[in-house]
């Protein structure tokens, strides 16, 4: 149940060469400070990149790069592997000349310059975004090998900027007959989508500049996007230029043509927007070959649209019984959230390894026999159902659907 | 925030408000032919879209899969039935509105904005030709649009009665939070088959050569 | 009081060019997904680096790289940016090659691989790092120009990794007479420090791999590093290789010749750790120019290595009278902690700014005159007092000690 | 932790654990004389730290600022005085374990761990010498560190009856939170003379091309 090349240290009688023969880093002198003024991973991380799923889409300027949660640990997405989603390819936008305009239903349609917006008080918030097609491909089968394709359009970061709302109320907006936004960029596209005003009012909409402690990076909107906590990605408008307060939905391109879900009944759903309660395990994972028999960690990631996570169940046997995982780390508001559960693989029997969420409203992940009762399985969108791992007697992981 | 920010000039909102909303909000006046609107589509748009806008190459079809039944009905029906093996634009999109707003702000994909109005109104007149809504001499106006929406051959298939536009709304599924002896004939239903292993590549190459796994060897590797 | 080449948008009559002609961006496709594998941030952004202070050091290898928080958000410090502080330069480690060492007080001394520590139960936690001798410079005068130079030896990560004290109870340590570890790293100078067993008994310390979702950075211990919150930076030993468990400390260099504290009287204050509750306004700061009359944001900083940030004031007289400021975004246990303050500046007045915070210890940050009082102005390290930035009359802002 | 890890060989212990305490557990036995120390010296470390271990180019100073009554007292002087411009190691270092262990462990600083167990014991004697601690005919070896410890001018300059080992320890000041009217007198003490404005490089060049604030040009730019 081992695996060729593994690295367990390899004692001879006296020992490991690796301790025994001190390495040059023990016996020479090291790199100088700010050699790189800023920094990158380890020549020995290359593996873990963002990739696109062949097949997927035609053409690399509407298509979309995976986030390689195989071998990412905690809840921040490092910003150089957040995924990428363009409909019209992405910029380095030049901030002194980007301007956001605040039109419709307000008493002074206004301007703002970058250095205006980033004048005004500012909050930083940690929250996920995942796109409305995550697992998308997952619907009717199992059709991609690892958690970085069956979960990658999803990353997690702390955004600083200016709540929607107050500069709204600066501009002297009617909430009374202004029930919808429309937020659109400044790309090719000039993407468009419409936002409910009691999300703005909730003061959780963000004009967002910040990301990670540094600036937002150009395939993520540079230099200002908006943050819908909760709300699929596609309406995180990047490179925003303009928020238009209106009486009436917009009925977008990416709300009318895309981004609807297609029921049994043949009616598509319209304005699906929130990201139910979902998680999966992250190790082991599809894909990965375990080493040897003994201890493990299973570790993996849950989050919610509609709130906090309150629990993850994790099952070793294709959900016939669970147990309750750690919520280690910090526990945010629509925040990817990080569980751990100690686990020992006796190297011979097979495993089905599943995970399931709970969040503050006490909605329960569902399953896909759940999930696909009620919507078919040709929605495209939305698919939160529970993610199977199956582990071979020879400790090799398999994407799985368990019905 | 006293001291920033200014009144925007009516130039200024002209140039940027571009949107056009189901209710036609937004719509600038002018018309185009489906004559003219050919003439656009085969020297603008068909080497993306394909002459009869059925190309699978760089992106979905934007034509086909509806039938004059629907046209009638506002439903298409091979959404309902699965005939069709894909969902073109013309199957789902339910708002003349987000056509012409899109072609108007997005195509073409290469050089966005660059088309007239007149342009967008022919061309998308032309789409609604090649898919049997209009007529070969149909010219689409301002004035016209909202009667030819009611021809969209989905213009009834959407439906907002969910709960998934707010994070407040109503759930469509309830699972419980079973601990034990829940799914007794739970089995795996779907997995991969053997040809597709490598089509994501090595995976080995994609995992971190130290941790609690390593990836698996999908290809064969130079020398091994 | 405004600054040429500031952006604010100039309108002719008509309006703002950079609105009436539409953007390149707006009018062409970008580029393609996964353009970039492993991203970075905008050309725009090349200002904010690390630096090093002329003079501080001699040499490159052992020395400092400030990070840039004259331009940083929230909490988290990007990777990319983390300050560097390195006694015989850094490197980049083999991790297959990598092993730790378990010896002294323990039943089995023991040796792991990066394969076997990474196997483990892990935590996440988000917590600052600070070098002892961080604000240093500045102990007896003003000596550099900007928040960089007078703080930047400070960073904030989510680290992920093992408790130290569950892989010492799998060694069977001796928990009585073994109150010291010794860590020590594979470096050149294999840099040795001594933990109190108190520390490790609470939990806190980790074996660390992760930070901020990724591996650790080459800079900062790829692959394994020690994690002690709230504790000077020197003790987070990087390449860590080696744990003793003793009954004594160990009396390295860096605790017996460096990272000793002068008083007054001639002595030294051996064995300082902790650092204490501190603060810094990091906009506006020194050397920075407000670009007209109006609207800001103060915001900045706060952490005690004692606890949790409760507080915040901030005073804009130079200390007559003080504002309690709003902690924006995540508090969490000796992590950094944003803090924010509306104000309006009227364009002609001289401003003397000013934060001080306060623990959950109840323990208030001290002004320089308060600190000085007690431990003279030699001793190098620990310096948590008050920080002033004086705005002058044209809006340009100077790091100034107030007494 | 099942599974996990393994019993480290005696060799690799040995191999690894080289680290020297102030009771000189885990010292080599051996010796090394002030003559071959020299030796040493001028070889390997007098590039760096100078010939009288006095250079200030790639660290600070190791001998200086010491005097005989330091050496009969195991109290700096000049510590208290000022008197002397700059802390040099032997000022400091109060334990004669930390330089026998640092030396072994990190110099010659671009060869470390290279010196044979004599050498460093030499060479740890001749820095000594340097300092008149030990005289020219010495021979430092295990059996005489301890008392040759009991010779070091700043044996007794340290204090740990401080609360800042432990985040549990007790401050050693309290500043009080005032509110209002709290330093009538505060003014500004000191500020960046106008001569090192630049020492620092252009500012306007650290700080971002957008935002609140722009960096102060404080160097001359070509063209401007
Ligand atoms: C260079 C290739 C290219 C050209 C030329 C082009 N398109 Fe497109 N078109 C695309 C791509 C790619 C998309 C999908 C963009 C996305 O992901 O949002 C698209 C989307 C569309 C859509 C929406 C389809 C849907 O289902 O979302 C319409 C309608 C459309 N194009 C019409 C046109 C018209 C009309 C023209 C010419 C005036 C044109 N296109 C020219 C590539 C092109
Ligand atoms: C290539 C330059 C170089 C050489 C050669 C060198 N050193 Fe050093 N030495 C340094 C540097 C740089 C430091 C400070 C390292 C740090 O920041 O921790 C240092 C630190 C020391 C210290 C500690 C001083 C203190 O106050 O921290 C001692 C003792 C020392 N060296 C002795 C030696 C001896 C003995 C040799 C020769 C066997 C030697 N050095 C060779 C550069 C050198
Ligand atoms: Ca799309
Ligand atoms: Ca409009
Ligand atoms: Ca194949
Ligand atoms: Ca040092
Ligand atoms: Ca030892
Ligand atoms: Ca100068
Ligand atoms: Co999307
Ligand atoms: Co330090």
């Amino acid at each position: 149940a081992s695996t060729p090349g593994m690295a367990i240290s390899q004692s001879t009688a006296k020992g490991d060469p690796a301790i025994l023969n001190l390495p040059l880093h023990s016996k020479g002198l090291g790199q100088p400070v700010a050699t790189m003024p800023y920094g990158l991973p380890s020549q020995y991380e290359k593996n873990l990149q963002r990739r696109e799923s062949p097949g997927l889409t035609r053409v690399g300027g509407s298509s979309v790069s995976f986030c390689p949660f195989q071998g990412l640990f905690g809840i921040i997405t490092p910003s150089g592997l957040h995924f990428e989603r363009h409909h019209q390819g992405w910029w380095d936008i030049d901030p002194t000349q980007h301007r956001l305009m605040i039109n419709g239903l307000v008493k002074k349609e206004m301007v703002f310059t970058v250095d205006e917006l980033m004048r005004m008080e500012s909050v930083s918030r940690v929250h996920f975004i995942e796109c409305g097609a995550n697992s998308g491909m997952e619907w009717a089968n199992v059709a991609v090998p690892t958690v970085q394709y069956t979960h990658g359009m999803l990353s997690c970061s702390e955004f600083t900027g200016v709540p929607l709302i107050k500069v709204l109320e600066f501009c002297g907006v009617d909430l009374k007959k202004g029930r919808f936004v429309l937020a659109e960029g400044a790309d090719g596209s000039s993407m468009t989508r419409t936002i409910p005003m009691e999300l703005i009012e909730s003061g959780e909409v963000l004009l967002a500049y910040g990301q990670n402690g540094e600036m937002l990076r150009p395939e993520n909107g540079y230099p200002l996007r908006l943050v819908v906590p909760g709300v699929q990605g596609v309406s995180w408008v990047k490179y925003l230029r303009r928020i238009e307060v209106g009486d009436k939905p917009y009925g977008t391109k990416d709300e009318a043509i895309h981004y609807i879900d297609l029921m049994p009944d043949g009616l598509h759903r319209q304005y699906t927007s929130v990201q139910e309660c979902k998680s999966v395990i992250t190790t082991p994972s599809g894909g990965q070959q375990l080493l040897s028999p003994g201890f493990y960690n299973i570790t993996g990631l849950a989050w919610s649209g509609r709130g906090k996570i309150t629990a993850v169940d994790v099952s070793t046997d294709g959900g016939r019984n669970w147990k309750t995982a750690k919520l280690q780390g910090p526990v945010h508001d629509k925040s990817l959230t990080r569980f751990n559960l100690p686990w020992v693989w006796d190297g011979k029997s097979e495993v089905l390894l599943q995970s399931r969420a709970v969040d503050s409203t006490a909605y329960v992940q569902p399953s896909y026999r759940t999930l696909r009762d009620k919507r078919g399985d040709k929605s495209i969108y939305h698919n939160n159902a529970i993610q199977s791992w199956r582990v071979d007697a020879a400790g090799e992981v398999h994407n799985v659907h368990v019905g | 925030f006293e001291g920033l920010g200014r009144v925007a000039t009516p130039a200024e909102v002209t140039a940027w408000d571009i949107d056009v909303r189901p209710d036609f909000v937004g719509l600038p006046k002018g018309s185009g032919s489906v004559q003219k609107g050919m003439e656009v589509w085969d020297a603008q748009c068909a080497s993306c879209h394909g002459v009869f806008g059925e190309s699978n190459e760089i992106f979905t079809p934007i034509v086909g899969g509806t039938s004059v039944t629907d046209i009638q009905t506002g439903r298409v029906q091979s959404l309902k039935d699965g005939s069709s093996p894909q969902r073109t634009t013309l199957m789902k999109v339910p708002t003349l509105s987000t056509l012409w707003d899109y072609i108007n702000r997005a195509m073409p994909w290469n050089a966005p904005k660059s088309l007239s109005t007149e342009e967008v109104y022919a061309v998308t007149a032309y789409i609604l030709n090649m898919g049997g809504v209009v007529g070969d001499d149909f010219v689409l106006s301002h004035t016209n649009m909202a009667a030819t929406q009611a021809r969209l051959p989905n213009r009834n298939g959407m439906q907002t009665n969910h709960g998934m536009w707010l994070p407040s709304g109503k759930p469509d599924v309830k699972e419980t939070r079973c601990m034990s002896n829940c799914t007794p004939d739970a089995k795996v239903i779907s997995f991969m088959p053997d040809y597709a292993k490598d089509a994501h590549g090595n995976l080995k190459d994609q995992n971190r050569l130290v941790g609690p796994v390593r990836g698996v060897v999908t290809v064969a590797q130079a020398g091994t």
